[in-house]
């Protein structure tokens, strides 16, 4: 029911819609959610609506996370050791 | 996929996993409640349990619209397609689930009622907009994250003045909801599931962000993590709620930092805001009423307001006796302890509305986890025979 | 009733339509056949005029299966109704081992439905055929009122010939064979829902639609001795590796990361909520045989264009006896199910 | 594309309806089928469990038909679509002289349609091929929406063997052979049209329905040099015969006189303004054999319960070639047309 | 069947014909015309022309009523099917009429247009009775017997206050038409067939009687025997116009006398004249206007009168050029003599209406003589090229 | 399209309708275009009306005369010439 998928615009279209792709499927959806878009930003969609634009940002540091996170709370005490 | 492939690695998973069979104590449990019925088909889909151990148990809450959304109002839905004879347009899960005589949308349907799935409320409009003589309701279900976009269609028919179009509303919120279990004032106290913390919702987040579920820590001293839909983040979210519990911190972390933010999406808020405003209470299947749950159309919107513009008229109606839906989705029974499952409850043919919804916990387990589930019933009865 | 006999045939003005007198039996019958038809079926079968037909003495024991398409929308990208029903038959006939040595077909016509969409489906079928090396030896067609039907449906039946010593069936699976699949999931089902109505989305994804029976005569010529072959169509993969062990005494074990699936497709999934084992296929197969032939047989696979993309997908098991169980992507395991209700919209 | 092995028979409720998910090729499929089709259909062929069914390799050379079936009302006096189904096109295979082996049947549901009437129909289907001792050996079954079908079609496909020596086909035609008919005229489309809607008529007639292979094999061993046999279908006897001398140098001469119609059936044509050479049978035949053969072949259809009215009605003619003459009631004479537009309602 | 197959007794036919051939004057010839298409369709379906002599010929007239309805008309009852989307209910020879453009009410209807064929108007009352929500046309043509079951349909409409139910009234006079055929102030007298008698209308005449063709023996001095449809009743019909015609005699006989009487069907004439008036003038295809030949609903049923209810466009119809129907119905020319019989024109593809209703001249020749007609028309056609 | 056919009337029904059998097939029509009908009457039926009542007696001088009438006019004198 929360079905929701990242997409990047491809193109803002007029009446607050724009085209999006999603690995190459191309889709065009209703973009009045969101405050303000442009080319290139990835968005959630979610029923014909992007909900949230995707911070390049975030993703990239929760990813590191995760290869942190799966070093052992050990190894990491262990690596902060060695760099200390 | 960006933003998806990367969430679904195998190794990271690997690593994740391990972190979480080394951080978790094996001498306690970790009982952690995934509210939405994303996560509950991630999960399964993705066979998350395998990759934790078994004293990491998930507990599988109400987060399913479909699977909460009671009997009586779905009545309802039936009666404005069949006895009103309107057009009436729903998301796709919506149209199997049964409900009294186990009629469904689907089910009028073949019998010739006007049901069409719908992808969008954009296409609901579009029906009214090509079918000017007929009336088209969209029935309106779904948490804050499909909240939205019903707000966007009746405001959109406002400005059109389209005369033949009306919502069906039964958006129902989160917070409430999970509110609603922790105070668990019906609950056995023998039967009750201790919940160590929740994996807070992902999508809802995305419009309403994860200040709402700040009373969970500070009211009732509960680990949250917002955590996003694929595997690799449910993962994360179990390592991090470990670790909230190992370290005795209790905190709403964000691991979906990449969508969701604190204040969420406030134009989304805004919108829903003008057209919707709460309802005292709502009936959840499950949960039974449960206080300011769920919106209602404003009176000023009262003309794209299905309630208001059609006669709906009174009715009892039946849940399928023995259907233990209610207990489940409320977290103190699993399907396998219904004995209809698998048995003459399958997706084929549901008794109740866990078993439609890929989201819905029987469902999820009969999809993708059939062969442990019908064994571990085997070896339940079993015991109960032998103890006996 | 009508045999497909060229008598005379007509030249329709552009924007003619089909009417119930095309599907009364009589000369308007014989003038639609005439015209819309026999130009584009033309064998000699078809021109022996009866309205069965009579073919030479089979080398071997004769295989036969039917399928109705009712396929919306008609024409996909990638093919139509009528190459659909030319390759969905055939691949069924292919799949007892068999090669294809005539096939039949029956429309059923919506009345209104336009002449030129039909001889655009005729042409594209004779051509489906042609190309495949299997007459059209004989036909029907009926009209029904507007609001009866959807355009058309076009049912065919395959007749083949199977070699002796070929044994293919459910009755010869046995735990430890390989299985291994043609190529990519999903690609017909994403093309026809690409173009459904209120669910538009533009892919480059195009219906494998194919016949397969050369590629099979390959296989079979190899490795007499392959247990199975189906083509997993309607249901998808999960329905076919289902149907072969449910209520039996095996069990399928498949592993997610080995089936090809095109980026597109899975996006397409994904967007959609769709699982790619649960779409359907028109030009891929699944075969069962010994693990000692499995690299021969994906070797001749890949030798063909319908088997680029064969991969070894797992393994008939012992150990869960009806169920097909599945490792994912991350590491974990589920059943996987069959496709559970309807499949929207129409695939085939 | 999904075989009908029984898998697990299910009981559904009195008011059942045939659903979306019924046509999906998942289990529901599964299901319809195992608990609808399959008990009636038994056989072994059926049992394989395969898509497509493996017959024996035949004694003979292989004749096909195929027919879609679309009649309305579904059922009618005498018969049923399902039984018509199988008659229909067992009757076809047998117009080539060849004994029918195997059917396979090709189901298109309309979404709604009562799951008790789809079982009347199966069962009507199975008894008709058990009683003409012919295995269902394979079949299909689609779902459309609401509106998109009418109840239920079926395309029956018959696989049959014709021995050597038996060559019968409009080649073989030739001026002085004589014409026979095996029985009444216009029984089944009669029969059909008193249930019309807005017509209603009533009538003790049924439908003439039946196999007629077994009285065909008697007449092919008595004298396999028969020239012709075709079943006067769709289109009635006056298409079958234009059928076969439209474009030809061969004309043929009838006797109206001699054409055998029940009085009811010939009321019910006055009534309706139609000729009874236009309606449709479903259990008759036309046979054309030299003149030597015609007492022969009338005494062996007279001997069976299908002939029992057989008549010797006209003669080839070289004289009118491509042209059906008739000598008239009253002794003038007329050229006997194709039907010409529709034939209300449907009747195959 | 009584009364039906006694008259299509196979000795006495012989005996007739030979009658017929014996005292028919071998030196001179008898041009016959039968008014009725029913008559044109006996004579082609039994080859009643077989049993007669060379020199009795029979001229065919315009008694088709489908055949002599203006394309204009049709191309009203199209455009209420397709404009006014009502239900357009007619006998199902109408049906496949050409109008303009070679549109007929089957091709519209098979793209979408709501026609239906009926068998009475009972029926098409029914419908009306049944979609209180369409509008029912009922397209009303024929002669005087088909014209009482149209009037007892107003009048039950009218007496069940039925508001959707309409009809587009055609019908047509036959006396009108055989006096403007007799008057032919537009035919070339070298083309104009000399009629030495008239096989009088049959079902016709059981409604109005045989009086209103007495006109034709006392002002025209043209023998008439009304003549019933059966083959037998055609050839003894024959015998006495020939028995005229050699006598000198100029009657109007009955030779239908189980059904016809002098004065008719006086209760279904004065039903008939309660509902109908007399049009000043009504255009006949073939025969141009036609004065006092047609009627319309009176101004105290326009209620049920689809000319009133409909605002039907100006429209400008076009006939098939060279089709050569108009004169085929004056009975100047016969169906060989136009150039598309046959060739483009076939009842499969009907260029023109005679060649739609098997009381058209040129489908009853295409249908029953063509071998014959097809061998003349090649002949004629070699002596022109010889003469050329 | 003026086809009639001739039909027994077998039962007399409410509201003009009456019950007709043709050579055994029954349909129900309506009378309401004639005066008085009866069981045992023969009826003309058009467009599912009786149009009119047949008489026998009527339909029998026809087929009495056909009878003669197959007699050549030579012959009828004949016949007057003996019987003189
Ligand atoms: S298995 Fe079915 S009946 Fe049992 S709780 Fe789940 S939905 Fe309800
Ligand atoms: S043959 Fe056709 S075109 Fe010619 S006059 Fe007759 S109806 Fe008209
Ligand atoms: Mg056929
Ligand atoms: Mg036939
Ligand atoms: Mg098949
Ligand atoms: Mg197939
Ligand atoms: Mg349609
Ligand atoms: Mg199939
Ligand atoms: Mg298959
Ligand atoms: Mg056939
Ligand atoms: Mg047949
Ligand atoms: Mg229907």
């Amino acid at each position: 029911m929360c079905l929701a998928i990242p997409a990047l615009v491809t193109a803002v279209l007029a009446d607050d819609m724009a085209t999006v792709s999603l690995g190459g499927v191309v889709k065009t959806v209703s973009v009045a959610l969101l405050d303000e878009v442009a080319v290139g930003d990835y968005v959630l969609l979610h029923v014909g609506y992007a909900l949230h634009k995707i911070s390049e940002e975030e993703a990239e540091r929760t990813l590191a996370m995760m290869a942190e996170g799966g070093l052992l709370q050990a190894e990491l005490d262990e690596i902060a050791g060695d760099a200390a | 996929m960006k933003y998806v492939e990367e969430f679904r690695d195998r190794a990271l998973a690997e690593k994740l996993s391990a972190a979480i069979r080394a951080e978790a104590d094996a001498v306690r449990s970790y009982n952690f409640m995934e509210f939405c019925g994303g996560h509950t088909h991630a999960i399964f889909r993705y066979g998350v349990q395998d990759l934790v151990p078994a004293n990491v148990q998930f507990v599988h809450g109400p987060g399913c619209p479909v699977c909460i959304l009671p009997i009586r109002r779905l009545d309802d839905a039936i009666e404005l397609a069949e006895r009103h004879g309107v057009i009436l347009c729903s998301y796709g899960d919506m149209l199997r689930v049964p409900g009294s005589k186990r009629r469904s949308l689907l089910s009028v349907k073949a019998q010739g009622a006007d049901v069409r799935m719908v992808y969008s409320t954009l296409d609901a409009l579009e029906i009214a907009r090509q079918n000017p003589d007929r009336q088209v309701v969209f029935l309106g279900i779904g948490f804050e994250t499909t909240t939205p976009p019903t707000a966007l269609a009746i405001r959109q028919a406002a400005d059109e003045g389209l005369t033949n179009f009306s919502v069906f509303c039964n958006h129902v919120l989160t917070p409430a909801a999970i509110r609603h279990i922790l105070d668990a004032p019906d609950i056995d106290p023998e039967q009750a599931v201790h919940l160590d913390g929740f994996l807070g919702p992902s999508h809802v987040s995305t419009v309403i962000g994860s200040k709402p579920y700040e009373f969970l820590s500070e009211t009732y001293r509960k680990p949250v993590v917002i955590a996003g839909f694929e595997p690799l983040d449910v993962l994360q979210s179990v390592l991090m709620l470990i670790r909230q519990v190992n370290e005795g911190r209790v905190e709403v972390e964000n691991q979906y930092a990449r969508v969701v933010t604190r204040e969420g999406n406030t134009k989304a808020q805004d919108l829903v805001d003008e057209i919707f405003e709460l309802r005292p209470a709502f009936e959840w299947r499950g949960l039974g009423m449960v206080a300011k749950s769920a919106l209602a159309i404003r009176p000023a919107y009262a003309a794209f307001d299905a309630e208001a513009r059609f006669d709906l008229s009174d009715k009892t109606s039946r849940e399928v006796k023995s259907c233990e839906c209610p207990a489940i989705l409320r977290g103190v029974k699993k399907p396998k302890d219904c004995k209809l499952f698998g048995n003459v409850c399958t997706p084929d043919n549901p008794m109740g509305s866990c078993m439609v919804s890929s989201e819905g916990s029987c469902a999820a387990y009969w999809t993708y986890r059939r062969a442990e589930t019908l064994a571990e019933m085997a070896k339940d009865k079993a015991m109960a025979e032998q103890a006996a | 009733m009508t045999a497909m006999q060229p008598i005379r045939a007509k030249r329709f003005p552009a924007d003619a339509r089909v009417t119930m007198s095309h599907g009364g039996g009589g000369r308007a019958t014989r003038e639609l056949i005439a015209s819309v038809f026999a130009p584009h079926f033309a064998n000699p079968l078809l021109e022996q005029g009866h309205d069965a037909a009579r073919l030479e003495r089979p080398d071997g024991r004769i295989v036969v299966s039917t399928d109705g398409h009712v396929i919306s929308p008609l024409f996909f990208p990638g093919g139509d109704i009528g190459s659909l029903a030319v390759h969905g038959t055939l691949n069924d006939v292919a799949m007892g081992g068999a090669q294809p040595i005539a096939l039949t077909s029956a429309f059923v016509i919506e009345e209104g439905f336009p002449l030129a969409d039909l001889e655009r489906i005729a042409a594209s079928m004779g051509e489906a055929a042609r190309r495949a090396g299997v007459p059209i030896a004989t036909g029907d067609t009926k009209v029904v009122e507007r609001g009866k039907g959807d355009g058309v449906f076009i049912t065919t039946t395959g007749i083949g010939v199977v070699p002796d010593g070929v044994e293919i069936g459910p009755d010869r699976l046995a735990a430890g064979q390989a299985i291994l699949l043609s190529g990519t999931l999903g690609d017909h089902g994403v093309a026809i829902m690409s173009q459904r109505q209120g669910l538009e989305f533009e892919t480059t994804i195009t219906s494998d639609s194919a016949a397969l029976h050369h590629m099979v005569a390959d296989m079979v010529a190899a490795v007499p001795g392959i247990a199975l072959l189906r083509d997993p169509t309607r249901g998808g993969l999960s329905s076919t590796l289902n149907e072969l062990v449910e209520g039996t005494q095996l069990g399928v074990l498949i592993e997610e990361a080995a089936i090809p699936v095109k980026g597109e497709v899975a996006s397409a999934c994904e967007l959609l909520g769709l699982d790619p084992l649960h779409i359907a296929n028109e030009g891929k197969l699944v075969c069962i045989c010994e693990e000692a032939d499995a690299e021969t047989l994906l070797a001749i696979m890949r030798s063909h264009g319908e088997g680029t993309d064969a991969a070894r997908i797992g393994t008939v098991t012992a150990e869960e006896p009806g169920f097909v169980r599945m490792t994912t992507a991350i590491g974990g395991t589920r059943i996987v199910d069959w496709l559970s209700g309807e499949q929207l919209p129409r695939i085939c």
